[in-house]
């Protein structure tokens, strides 16, 4: 339903959509008459819907594409982009393990590569010096955005990974799978570790710089790599002409740095807030002048 | 006596709303009736035609044979054997597990309880039997795992053998209704030929009733066999998501329904591979669980036929 | 003939005993499991099932948040537009195949086929759902799609339970009603249907027992995981109580996994006893005026 | 027990005087040189491949109690309900054959079965009332017939209980379940329902068979009454009941129609030596 | 037609001659001075609440048959099926008095019935063979009694086969399916099978109802022959065939013992007039 003006229809990234459900769900607590409907076909079905119209917002766990740009430009839609937070990817590993204190990207490669499921089986077989110790590897399910993110920057190509690892969509049950294996690595949302940080132990990544750990500000500043990426709303600007709408954005770039690290994300930094604001406020001239 | 009736002289039916009512209301049942054969053509034609395309890209071959169930990383696979080999562990844990239980049960039902405790226990089964799937699935997670756990530890939290465990408790009131039923059908007068020749309860029950009754029970074994393999929720909840050829029930697994629960969640855009995957699975499904209940029908009709 | 041994298996008494008791052990099984599920089920809901979360929306922020207003709505529609699918086809097709039908290869044909529906899984049906109202018809997994789904998912059982209380009419009341003048119709109508419908009713309350339950057929045509609303249009997304259930289940927080979850578990069991009730009461009340 | 409010008798129909008593009885020929009202002619009837009726050619003559007799299975019922098609659904039966309701052949296929039963009524060996109000069973016939006006229903089922001798005992508690009636009560009604349709030809199958004697004679004594109006056909395993209420009688055999012909020529002399085996008690 | 092979009476068994004209009968006083194998006093039975069998006191000696006639539904079966506890497998039901077989209680707790069961055969009103082969039937009770050497049981077969006069019919096609033996055939196969567990007293319950006269003249001469090795205690609804077979009969009624005495004496002068009644044909 678009066409009602109380409604405000959202699709787009599952990864994203912890973020705008929790915020439509605070927002429907205070402005009952806006119905705000939030699904997860992921982003590229989310553009899809949205270069077609059907769709107020796409959420987006990656810039869009030229292709899907041009779709919508084809279509005469206009759009604008917002960034709304930041995600990063924990690699951890069982408290036990002391052989391993940081961990490159070729190495992670070596581990979770499809051709790995062969040949890597323990620890030594990535570097001669660690133990001879089984690996057991834990990963979300390959539905999952942070699966498709993790195997595009690290494997080089989305969904292309070793499949012999335990997936689950709960990552609680991966915390608790790395707890229970002396040699168990992992990875899934840093939201995760911060709330099982001691039972746990965290890996900083080394992308070639260093070995950085993965800390609101690395995330935020870029130099914790490749494994944090931003987050993005993209908002037809026609949408804009929708009261509703304009409420329910507003209320997201008022809320996103306080709901984020409640749902595993990082906050975005009040400049990149600034900025959001400007553009919204530029978008939505009708919407200025009532506030 | 006022005559109000009016009667055609001539027999013939009158004109007018009576003929038109009992046209239209045959048409009408005709077309319910059709509906139950719109349904299975519905099923047989969105099932092909999607697997169609799919057997296009992927070899017929290749799906039927392949051991390796990847079809979402890069490059894809697609052999659909360790879904089946999920679904075997799954059907044939839980079957392992219900039919002892159930066929003792119905044992107990028709051979020693009396009617009263059969008026208490029947209800029972009845409600075991309409509880939702869901709600086992929770059951497996919250309650079965962690004893399956603490008695082997190896085991992975989501295991074949948790959702093989609920699954037996859910096919279980099945068994135990269909085979007491057959148990019951056997008649009087061959109990009591057995008894007068001194046999105990178990020589009878053993020895008499159960091979009088045995392609009943059989049948109703296939038909649990049959609900166990087409059971999905609890299955998608309890026993993993891990596509793998074994026969380890404490291994994590997936089954053919729990696949498609998985892929129907995620984005899947109509026409592509990953989306036909679930009608070539859901395909495959269809024609398994058909078999087991043609043939169970099969037997029964037999049956039926031995004792006319 | 004297070589019979007067006790030649001296254990064969024990071992009926012990056999005895092991059935009767299966049996009580299920008493212990059922107590066991629903002790279990009240004491995880304990303290979560209140007011509150009854007339709240779900949440992504917080467990004492949650609530099932959206699934608990969500699934009053589908019931509601089920029923109004699946009664007047499966209760008309029962009455085709019992009253019209001729005993043709035909007849045998759709017998056959009903009873083979009946054995299909539900999420082949969520599939067939999926590709023909969801894609094919273009509905989106709406409510309509979803009750229509849920409608063939439960139209073999409305149909086999309605011919059985049609068959149990005794064949004098159709000869009496055929021998005074009446039609088909007029018989089906005036004399079948009221006496069938005690049989009829418990047949549909147990079909919609099912799709009352049914997570599997919603989740493969793609209904909404979080909806923050109830359904006010037949295309609007829509949650459903096992569906809701289901999502709580997979969550990662424990709160969510264990305790909402079960108290969503409490008020879907509830929703099934109302239903069953109302089943024992309407054949209560209806087959009370009939002996044959 | 024919009540004040009875009507005049119709004028398409011949009066015959009552036959009460064997006196009264015409000889065989005589009896079938009257109005004939259904006239049934070289019927033949199949149960799929096994043939139940031979060739039976039989006349039943207006206003005039017609007994069918004969040992269990020999035909008596399947021809009875030939007479108003109710064979029609048994599936894989057919009919070979001519049968006449007043010149009209039943089974020509412009024949509206609907309209030969509201005119051919039957009543059934076990009484089968529906489970409803007495009232609704003897107003269902009109009803389907498209009568919906209260009180000419009101009307009708309040003759029809009179008719049928019923009205005395149940005209205060006509709202009461007709299953609450006792079995002649229930029999009784069943005529009543079958009359309402305001039928020409009336069947019985058996009408008394599970009745007391009490009940019995009470059926009698209103089959007596109902001939002035009716055309009737009656299927009877009592032979003096056959004696005591019908005009003609046929003696049915194996599917044949051994013997036909005016009730007190039948008893006293058959022609044929079953008939005469038969009525004597020496077999059936 | 008794073979060689049948064994040598019991030496615990009394050899009493063979009573088959009616002139080797003695008076019913003296009748009662022989050797008692199942004497049951003052016996009452209910089913529940209702009272099938009133005070019945009964003696049947050794090696003779004592037929129970009466009307239907008069107890005879219940009579008979209290003699090896069959009706303990009906639930609600009672048993009041003793019932004793060579002086043991057969109703003490202490009795177990399935070693009563094996001492007292039983052969059923309508067959009712195992769906299993000819050879398992009889093999059955041996079987469950534990015997399991092939041989033996072998030998047991054929014994049993021979004496209940199937062995000839039989012997080449033992495997066969029981179910497809004829009528006459399948009973007097479960007579085979009553006979392999080598009981006392043999309890008949209208053995021969459901046969064609010469299966049931095959089964008389059966008896006869029998009870020179076992008590037989038959249940009939056919006076003729409880004057041709037995020594003793008892007439029931309305669930009490109206006269017993043997056979000759109760058919030729009754002591009772029910009693005379029945056997007259005078109702029943
Ligand atoms: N529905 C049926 N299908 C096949 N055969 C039938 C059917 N009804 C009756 N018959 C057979 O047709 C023959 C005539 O039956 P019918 O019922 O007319 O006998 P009847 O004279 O009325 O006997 P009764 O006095 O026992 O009612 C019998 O042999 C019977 O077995
Ligand atoms: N299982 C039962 N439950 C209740 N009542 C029973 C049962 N079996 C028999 N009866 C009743 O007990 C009475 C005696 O029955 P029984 O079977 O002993 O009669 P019978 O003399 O053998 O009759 P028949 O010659 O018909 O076999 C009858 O009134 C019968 O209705
Ligand atoms: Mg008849
Ligand atoms: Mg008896
Ligand atoms: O687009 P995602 O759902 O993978 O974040």
């Amino acid at each position: 339903g678009c066409g009602r003006t109380n409604v405000v229809s959202i699709d787009g990234s599952s990864t994203v959509f912890l973020l705008s459900a929790a915020i439509a769900e605070e927002f429907n607590a205070v402005n009952p008459d806006v119905k705000v409907v939030v699904s997860q076909a992921g982003t590229g079905g989310g553009f899809k819907k949205f270069a077609a119209g059907e769709i107020h917002i796409c959420d987006a766990s990656r810039p869009i594409t030229e292709a899907e740009a041009a779709a919508c430009k084809k279509n005469g839609i206009e759009f604008i982009k917002l960034e709304v937070a930041f995600d990063g990817l924990a690699v951890v590993v069982n408290p036990a393990n002391d052989w391993c204190d940081s961990i490159t990207t070729e190495q992670l490669k070596t581990i979770w590569r499809a051709e790995a499921a062969t040949s890597v089986m323990k620890w030594s077989d990535v570097n001669p010096d660690w133990p001879d110790v089984e690996l057991e590897l834990y990963g979300p399910g390959t539905d999952s955005g942070t699966y498709d993110y993790f195997t595009e920057v690290i494997n080089g190509e989305a969904k292309s990974s070793r499949q012999d690892y335990s997936p689950s969509e709960s990552d609680n049950a991966l915390v608790q799978g790395v707890t229970g294996d002396k040699g168990s690595l992992g990875y899934f949302g840093l939201g995760y570790y911060a709330a099982n940080t001691d039972k746990l132990k965290l890996l900083p990544v080394d992308s070639g710089d260093g070995p950085v750990a993965p800390t609101a500000e690395t995330v935020r500043d870029g130099s914790y790599k490749p494994l944090a990426r931003p987050l993005y709303v993209y908002v037809r600007k026609d949408a804009l002409e929708n009261p509703g709408v304009v409420k329910y954005l507003r209320y997201y770039l008022d809320e996103t740095n306080k709901v984020s690290p409640q749902v595993g994300y990082v906050p975005v930094t009040d400049e990149i807030m600034k900025q959001n604001v400007e553009t919204l406020d530029a978008a939505a001239p009708q919407a200025v002048a009532a506030k | 006596m006022a005559v109000v009736v009016t009667h055609a002289a001539d027999l013939t039916a009158p004109k007018g709303q009576r003929r038109w009512m009992e046209l239209v209301m045959h048409t009408a049942l005709w077309l319910c009736a059709a509906a139950s054969v719109f349904t299975t053509v519905g099923i047989v034609l969105i099932l092909l035609v999607e697997s169609l395309q799919f057997f296009g890209d992927v070899s017929i071959v290749e799906f039927l044979t392949g051991t390796t169930w990847t079809p979402h990383s890069n490059p894809p696979q697609f052999g659909i054997l360790p879904l089946f080999c999920g679904t075997v562990l799954v059907a044939g844990g839980s079957a392992i597990i219900a039919i002892p239980l159930g066929l003792g049960a119905a044992i107990y039902l028709s051979e020693y309880a009396s009617p009263r405790m059969r008026d208490i226990l029947k209800p029972i089964l009845e409600i075991l039997a309409g509880i939702p799937s869901v709600v086992f699935g929770y059951l497996a997670i919250v309650f079965v795992s962690p004893i399956v756990r603490t008695i082997f530890p190896s085991a992975d939290i989501f295991n074949a053998l948790n959702a093989s465990i609920v699954v037996a408790i859910m096919i279980l009131p099945m068994i135990v209704s269909l085979s007491e039923d057959t148990l019951r059908s056997v008649p009087r007068s061959l109990r009591e030929g057995a008894y007068a020749l001194g046999a105990t309860k178990l020589d009878v029950t053993i020895g008499v009733i159960l091979p009088a009754a045995l392609s009943g029970i059989m049948a109703s074994f296939i038909l649990a066999i049959a609900r166990a393999v087409g059971e999905t929720m609890a299955v998608a909840l309890a026993a993993g998501k891990r596509p793998q050829m074994t026969l380890n029930p404490l291994d994590s697994i997936q089954t053919m329904t729990a696949y498609i629960v998985e892929t129907s969640k995620g984005d899947n855009p109509q026409g592509t591979l990953g989306y036909q995957t679930i009608f070539a699975v859901g395909l495959t499904l269809f024609l398994l669980t058909l078999a087991l209940n043609v043939l169970a029908q099969w037997i029964l009709k037999r049956m039926r036929e031995q004792y006319e | 003939m004297s070589s019979l041994p007067r006790n030649g298996r001296p254990y064969a008494k024990l071992a009926s005993q012990l056999f005895a008791y092991a059935c009767a052990a299966c049996a009580f099984s299920s008493v212990a499991i059922l107590g066991l599920l629903m002790w279990q089920m009240l004491s995880f809901a304990w303290g979560w099932l209140d007011w509150q979360f009854l007339t709240s929306f779900d949440s992504q922020l917080s467990p004492h948040k949650a609530g099932v207003k959206a699934a608990l709505v969500g699934s009053l529609y589908l019931i509601g537009l089920t029923t109004l699918f699946a009664v007047p086809i499966g209760v008309g097709a029962a009455v085709y195949l019992e009253e019209y039908a001729q005993r043709s290869r035909w007849r045998g044909i759709v017998q056959t086929n009903i009873a083979n529906l009946a054995g299909v899984p539900s999420i082949v049906y969520g599939i067939l759902g999926l590709g023909l109202f969801v894609r094919g018809m273009q509905m989106g997994a709406g409510v309509l799609a979803g009750a229509l789904t849920l409608t063939l998912v439960v139209l073999p059982i409305v149909i086999l339970a309605s011919q059985e209380a049609l068959r149990a009419v005794p064949n004098t009341i159709r000869q009496a009603s055929y021998a005074l003048g009446a039609t088909r119709w007029q018989t089906v109508w005036h004399q079948l249907l009221p006496a069938a419908l005690p049989g009829i009713m418990t047949g549909v309350i147990l079909a919609l027992s099912r799709a009352l339950g049914e997570a599997a057929p919603l989740v493969a045509i793609g209904a909404a995981g979080f909806v923050m609303f109830t359904p006010q249009g037949l295309n609007d997304s829509f949650t459903a109580l096992p569906l809701q259930i289901y999502n709580w289940t997979e969550n990662a927080n424990d709160d969510f996994r264990i305790h909402v979850a079960a108290a969503g578990i409490i008020v879907l069991l509830a929703l099934l006893i109302c239903l069953n009730a109302t089943a024992v009461y309407l054949r209560y009340r209806f087959s009370k005026r009939i002996h044959w | 027990m024919m009540t004040e409010a009875s009507p005049p008798a119709r004028n398409t129909r011949l009066v015959t005087p009552r036959l009460n008593t064997v006196a009264d009885m015409r000889p065989a020929d005589d009896f079938l040189e009257r109005p004939q009202k259904v006239v049934a002619t070289n019927v033949n009837f199949y149960y799929g491949s096994h043939q139940a009726l031979h060739d039976i050619s039989l006349r039943m003559p207006q206003n005039c109690v017609t007994a069918l007799i004969g040992p269990s299975g020999c035909g008596k019922s399947t021809f009875l309900r030939c007479l108003n098609r109710m064979n029609d659904m048994i599936e894989g039966t057919r009919v070979e054959g001519t049968i006449l309701l007043e010149d009209i052949d039943i089974y020509r296929p412009r024949t509206d079965v609907v309209e030969l039963r509201k005119r051919v009524g039957m009543v059934f060996q076990k009484s089968n009332p529906f489970p409803k109000s007495i009232y609704e069973n003897v107003a269902y016939g009109p009803r389907v017939a498209g009568v919906k006006q209260r009180s000419i229903l009101d009307g009708i089922v309040e003759q029809s209980l009179r008719r049928s001798a019923l009205w005395e005992e149940v005209s205060d508690r006509l709202d009461q379940s007709a299953l609450r009636l006792s079995g002649g009560q229930q029999q009784r009604l069943c005529i009543a329902r079958a009359l309402a349709t305001d039928p020409d030809v009336l069947l019985m199958d058996e009408p008394a068979s599970a009745l007391d004697p009490k009940s019995t004679a009470r059926i009698e004594d209103l089959i007596f009454e109902l001939k002035d109006t009716y055309t009737i056909v009656i299927v009877t395993h009592n032979m003096q009941q056959a004696a005591r209420v019908s005009d003609q009688t046929a003696f049915f055999y194996e599917g044949r129609l051994v013997e036909a012909g005016a009730t007190t020529d039948l008893f006293t002399k058959p022609r044929q030596k079953q008939t005469e085996e038969y009525i004597t008690g020496r077999f059936g």
